[in-house]
């Protein structure tokens, strides 16, 4: 598995890494920076990640699809820092013998980190900015 | 002893760690009632969680042995 | 929509395409040869497509996914001629808002191609071939 | 009028089209009952559609006004 926290996503390497002459199915995510959020401009994202933590929960993530589906290789690659609208923050992937292991283990890796790898993501619009989920 | 802090924690306490006395509290729960007090926008947080030695700890752990204590607020990556 | 028939598949470019400051969720999906089939190796694929009729299909499959999620964009690329082990031959991929339907599209995508579009799948083992699918 | 051939139907019949005269032909169903006579190996394969201007035709579709008329063996692209 290939487990990153990095400043630019590279979505080739996901993919090299990915890739493999026993599987023949390779689903790639990427979340990317939306410039509307809650009907306002986005101007850009910041986001912090508690760096060795974070890749251990990935790690679990990870070794939990790889008990659910029977895959290849796993790819979870999060960027930190600043990220302008259009630009990818997050890459979650799998590949395996037969399609739908690979969607749905793609899928649930990024649900995954989602509830619980922890990184923060502070939303900057125009005149004032918040951390994303923070209150209820 | 530091206590990290990130995200929306960082930001109320105003500083991205904090000194404490592990030896000050016996578990997690009580270090978490302890800041909630001290820092009593924390309790407006959807949900405030603890790592020790980085992993998501529960309330009745102890904090000996701790050699590494954050504060997780509500998380949002993806 | 990009919808095309080529000779070598190009991930970058089809993440290109997809990508854009509307959207937050990109989903990909690369199908590639695998080096076994069957239980026998595969020395190589040969693609071969009826490429205005494919076209169509594609289109078609295409139109369909915009009825039944909100998409930006979608991308239907497969590639014709000799393919080797760990090549890739198709790529569907969809951009949304959100990421349940990127992920849902990008699914739909490739299980409708496999159904409709005219393109033959020619299987090369060490000591024989076959026409995948032909035969019941 | 040219019949075009893919896949495992180009290798029974052992050419990439054949000469059809459409007109002896009321329907897509005539042409394709011919074909399996003529090539009976055709009617091993799991299925046979036919495509008449480059869209898949039903069988009672008449060959009238078709200008491209093509033979699609079970599809195995992906």
């Amino acid at each position: 598995m290939l487990i990153r926290i990095v400043d630019n996503i590279n979505l080739a390497e996901a993919y090299q890494y990915l890739q493999s002459p026993t599987s023949g199915a390779v689903n790639l995510f990427v979340g990317t920076v939306r410039n509307h959020s809650h009907g306002k401009e986005v101007v850009k994202l910041v986001f912090e990640a508690y760096e060795v933590m974070a890749l251990k929960e990935m790690h679990k993530i990870a070794v939990a699809a790889q008990e659910k589906w029977i895959l290849d290789k796993i790819v979870m690659i999060h960027a930190v820092g600043e990220k302008l609208p259009g630009e990818a923050v997050v890459i979650t992937g799998a590949s395996s013998v037969h399609r739908k292991a690979a969607f749905e283990a793609c899928e649930f890796l990024i649900d995954e980190l989602k509830k619980t790898v922890p990184i923060w993501k502070h939303e900057f619009f125009k005149d004032n900015s918040v951390w994303v989920n923070a209150h209820p | 002893m530091e206590l990290k802090l990130f995200g929306v924690a960082k930001d109320i306490i105003g500083s991205n760690k904090l000194s404490i006395t592990a030896e000050d509290f016996a578990t997690v729960g009580e270090l978490k009632q302890w800041l909630s007090q001290q820092y009593p926008k924390l309790q407006q947080l959807r949900s405030v969680a603890v790592a020790v030695n980085s992993e998501y700890a529960e309330d009745n752990q102890s904090l000996q042995n701790a050699y590494e204590i954050a504060l997780i607020p509500p998380v949002s990556g993806g």
